[in-house]
């Protein structure tokens, strides 16, 4: 059952005000431009222990995620394909209104956006994930940690997510033991990836169309939408957001905004793991 | 199980798809206001095999309090699929998946109702898929509007839904669970069609940009024609209310 | 841990006399005699998609079971014999007093008392179910939907539940594959039953004993007694529910009483499942 | 695992069941009462190896208050399984069953209590299955309503239980677990044996409406019997107090 | 999450006092020496349905631990190892305080103290519980279920676990059922045990010390001790426990002091060992 | 999995480790507060590759308000471990050890915290493990307590633990997960050094009256170190504040 939130602070009336006036002189309460993403800042291999691992920083957003790749038994009706597993934690040291406790159905949304963006582009060759041909695979485990909440976890999720299994490494696994095990952190091979698929989110405020909301942005904005993208333009996912309704020619802006912006993370992902990939390289030489 | 290579999705000869339907085809919809006797408002809505029923209680009190608001009603909305709707049975326990469509759905709602006319209560809406053939979460949102609707509850206007997507290459309308699960894209989106307004937005795979636009042109055609059969519906149900001489809202206060 | 309810109306000590006084003359609330069930409409394969299913209407209450069958691992003290699950869902479009959630301690004991009335009496032909001979067998689920609670759930349900099961069909089994998988919607035969069963309940009001209570006379009634009956008149379960005591000679009216109410659901049934046999056949033909 | 081809579940010849009871024969019963120190009142009851413990406490207050009713005590009834009680162990989860039967068993200790005398209270009696050898849930009763009067709570009367059973096609009282899981039918009874009324009434299995007769008539024996050993148990009790001069209630108030 | 209690009662100053007062005269609430433990009174084997049992009061606390033997699957690390799991139940009955409901906080502390005294000294001979190297092993269940709450839970619970544990046969084990099947009450041997293992508890109140605090005392104790020995004075577990503070010193006497409790408590149980498996002798023959 | 065979845990003949350390040296540790934005106090604390963050909430309001005390504030506490934290992948459900550490580190804060001073509130504080090679609950508790300072929460004192243990027969300080899972004791021990008080105590395995005396001895030298870390890095904090004019407590009150 989905409840209208009745923790969440009421934004001030002089507040929105304020940033809608801003809005109309082509200003952001934060200083930015509209289409101006917060500054990023990603860090794959934040957590040794996994098998791939990304801290993001945008704006003072930090979003954690962190693969684990575990055995499991596939699908039935994918018998010879690994899975992929998303999971966002909402965890209460990320902001006053996150409770401990199961995830919520924006943890749950966040997680499927991100999922469906992988997964309906078969960006990972699950297929080169079989261990036993319909008994054993690899399973992929994306758990998304949000550490501190200052807006727009989705674009914020997906980078840490797209960093972090861009740097992953499949372990080995003893195929002789009865039944199979993973050999941890003996490395085989890079996770083999068929495409880089990343999200953006812009936010509608009153009339007004902005890139990566904050969180003061998106608590005044009317809707939100997020738009998934392949590396070479296609959409890969859409998602549209909170109480407010939009124009159809509004998602046809948003997706042109959207894509803009997907276009500066790819850059800033692959600008991170080309050098994280670079200093693995001489650490091991 | 369906084969996956036992099905032609798109027939490019006849230009129809699986089921006989041309692109832009719905499959045929019925619909039906007051089915439920306890419910103040209730709807069925069928889209093919997929159908739906909703139901809505309130504007009423909840417990505990402090779940309520000072300035507006909240809306406490459930997508939910009966065990035997699905191919494979349903665990009844919520899924994930039912958890982000309850979320999506109620965001939608809230775009429509008058909450402010009922502070300090809760409306309740109920949606429960009782066959499952793609596209439930638009006939659902359809169907909860329509509830809401006969419960007498205020809104901007009505809320109408339709999956689109993309099928062996084709752009088409009302995806049943065939092309859903088999094809290259599933888009469900819902209006207030009067307002031109979209409430509800989700893409499941890939389209290219010009897919998207002939997508969303084709989800507002079929949109419109739904929200006439909407308006049509309840315009029955009133004019045969009023010829009886009584009134559903009185009945239930 | 079972609480007295505290959320189920009061019903005004009026209403209550008024419905005591009337049954002193014969009478009940809503015109019928005292040995009267409301009209009943059986509608089978209500739910195509489900192995069997039918829709009951019994006055205002309405009931839809479904019937899906699946493959299960077989109990350990069973192992050549299939399952039958009746599960209950009190969904909260069917009153202002049902809550979203697990079900509670009234739909368990809707559930069981229509289980054990099946499961005692040997009702399904478990054996005939077996696929893999201590391994996998076929599960029968029993999903049992209310969609408006009017009163007498429990015999709402025991004749949706026959009625549903009495036009189940069993899908084929691919046994080759390893595990052996369900041909959904390849049918093979009927689901085969040894014998008919169903659940008559009977409320006492006062001194007053009623068949088919509606949903006002439950919440005056003292008690109520769930008898069910195989065809031939055998009981095959009791229950006896509410707050009240009953009187020993009271039992056994209330079983008589039964007895001729269950003759009428066996009644309606068998008209609804022939009717709607001999359709499909017009139709295949 | 007792195999079912083992055990000759009625012997014709000797007229006796497979522990040697007659038809008619009661386990030997025992009853204590006052057997917990912290709980307002308690029982221990055992049927043969069936052994029970109840408490009861309260009236007391609960939070949060809305779950409390104006005009009189709620009751809050748990019967329950120890996880070692069992053949194989039960988790110690309540299963669909526990659930059901702190149902059954609360409505019938409603029958009993004067539930009216402590408005906006809970009275909480918690039923503990310490080894479980057919008969639990009438045991169970017996035990908790012994627990009840122990704790001073007024009643109508007692209320005293027992399961009857149709076993190798003969009627028989106090069904152990062989003769639960192999026989034909388990009937629990369970009265207000001083009114004559009947509390409990279950029946797994079948019977014809002869059998039910014969079956209900034996409970009605059989339940007289226990009741006298209740009110047997509770004066000695009452008795050992007073001439202690003190009195259990004091104590605990 | 951890929540500060806040139903437990309030002891009122006054009796915190009196308390305080009579230790520093060397006296007890309850008459008691400060290192007398409460009077112990063990009966192994109180139920017969269990592999092994005992029901041990220590003063008016009451605590009933069942031993049942299941069939599982071994830990992967632990391919030729049997199982051990320790559940507390703090059940209803037993207190005020307690509410129906899964296992809190102090009932999971409670089982994890003592199951890490007895894992981690390896006192079951785990490897002479496998049935099928690799595949499955005997599991053996203790659930401590606590009847009467006053005071010194962890010693109740780990006295009668041993007692328990002690007096427990292994059922015999139909290998050549597939899978294998426990023969329910036919016994092969005692549970094969390499060491006895026991808590003691120690409480400060104030600056002094007590063993074997009762339900009044623990209320008002700034913080407990248990530690766990093996039989030859080894420790084999520490427990802090309580919202204050020790001084080291404090832990050495408290150890101390322990030991002489444990031993107490050895001899109890051995005593009552001893003469119940005398009598099962004596029955046999 | 680490083969068992394949580790010398401890190596007599250097006097080393399996990591080179010696027994008495701690791995690196690295602390710094005021890492979160949101939480009115932070902290990342470090032992090598254990890595923990802490945030601190409150004193604020709950909801409902029968769970807050006249007299005090109350604390509530969460450990947890991040899924990808552990050698294996660890469900983000709390375990049974989460909830056992949840309490026993609540307790320890207990005893430092002046709670009296914020009565009917919560103070929450919230343990996040990200990577976890030993010594977590000692790390968290370091952590812990160094954002009840950052969040200008009063306290006795501050609280620094470590765990130390007994590895290939030798006492060793701040044990990793290696030694943790092969060797014969660990010892999580934490205290108010300032005071000299002892507030975290737990052994998981085996040692002698004399061992047991050896590793606490280790332990609050170890501690003693830790203790001069935390209080370095608060004072840097405070100076850097104070040199820029601005203080955190006011940014967020």
């Amino acid at each position: 059952m989905s409840l209208t939130p009745s923790q969440i602070p009421l934004v001030p009336k002089v507040k929105k005000d304020t940033i809608i006036s801003l809005l109309e002189e082509g200003k952001r309460i934060d200083g930015r431009k509209l289409d101006e993403v917060r500054p990023i800042k990603i860090e794959p291999g934040y957590v040794e222990k996994a098998d791939g691992s990304a801290l993001v920083r945008l704006g003072e957003t930090v979003v954690l995620a962190g693969i684990k790749i575990e055995l499991g038994t596939p699908y039935p009706d994918s018998p010879n394909e690994g899975i992929m597993m998303v999971n966002a934690e909402f965890v209460p040291v990320a902001s006053p209104y996150f409770e401990p406790g199961p995830p919520d159905e924006n943890a749950f949304e966040l997680a499927r956006v991100i999922d469906r963006s992988f997964r309906e582009t078969h960006a990972i060759k699950l297929d080169e994930l079989v261990v036993v041909p319909g008994q054993k695979v690899l399973v992929i485990w994306d758990d998304i940690y949000v550490l501190n909440h200052a807006g727009n976890l989705i674009d914020a999720g997906a980078i840490a997510t797209l960093a972090a299994l861009a740097t992953t490494r499949v372990p080995s696994v003893d195929k002789d033991a009865d039944p199979p095990i993973i050999k941890r952190f003996e490395y085989e091979k890079e996770l083999p990836m068929e495409k880089m698929v990343i999200t953006a989110t812009i936010a509608k405020i009153g009339q007004h169309l902005v890139v990566d909301p904050n969180d003061e942005e998106e608590s005044v904005a009317d809707s939100r939408l997020s738009v998934s993208f392949v590396r070479d333009g296609t959409i890969a996912g859409l998602q549209k957001m909170g109480e407010g309704a939009l124009e159809p020619s509004d998602v046809d802006d948003m997706i042109e905004l959207g894509w803009k912006t997907a276009k500066k993370y790819f850059d800033e992902i692959e600008k991170a793991v080309t050098s994280y990939k670079r200093m693995l390289k001489n650490n091991a030489t | 199980m369906v084969k996956k290579t036992d099905i032609l999705l798109f027939d490019e000869e006849k230009g129809v798809r699986h089921d006989g339907r041309k692109p832009e085809d719905m499959r045929p919809v019925r619909m039906q206001v007051g089915v439920l006797d306890n419910a103040q408002g209730s709807a069925l809505v069928e889209f093919g095999k997929t159908r739906i029923l909703a139901a809505v209680y309130g504007p009423r009190e909840i417990l505990p309090k402090h779940m309520t608001l000072p300035g507006r009603a909240i809306l406490r909305i459930r997508y939910h699929m009966a065990p035997f709707s699905t191919t494979e049975r349903k665990n009844p326990a919520p899924s994930r998946r039912e958890i982000e469509l309850s979320k999506v759905i109620r965001e939608a709602l809230e775009a429509s109702v008058f909450t402010r006319l009922y502070p300090r209560t809760t409306i309740d809406v109920f949606i429960e898929v009782l066959q499952a053939d793609g596209g439930t979460r638009t006939a659902g949102i359809t169907a909860a509007s329509l509830a809401l609707a006969d419960a007498g509850i205020p809104m901007r206007d009505l809320i109408a839904g339709v999956a689109v997507g993309k099928v062996g290459g084709r752009i088409v309308v009302d995806v049943d669970e065939v092309e859903d699960s088999m094809g290259e894209a599933d888009m469900p989106v819902a209006m207030m069609p009067g307002l031109g307004k979209i409430v509800l937005l989700q893409l499941n795979g890939s389209l290219s940009r010009e897919e998207f636009k002939q997508a969303i042109n084709m989800a507002i055609g079929a949109i419109n024609k739904i929200y006439e059969m909407q308006k049509s519906v309840l315009k029955e149900k009133f004019t045969a209310y009023s010829e009886a001489g009584k009134n559903k809202q009185q009945q239930h206060s």
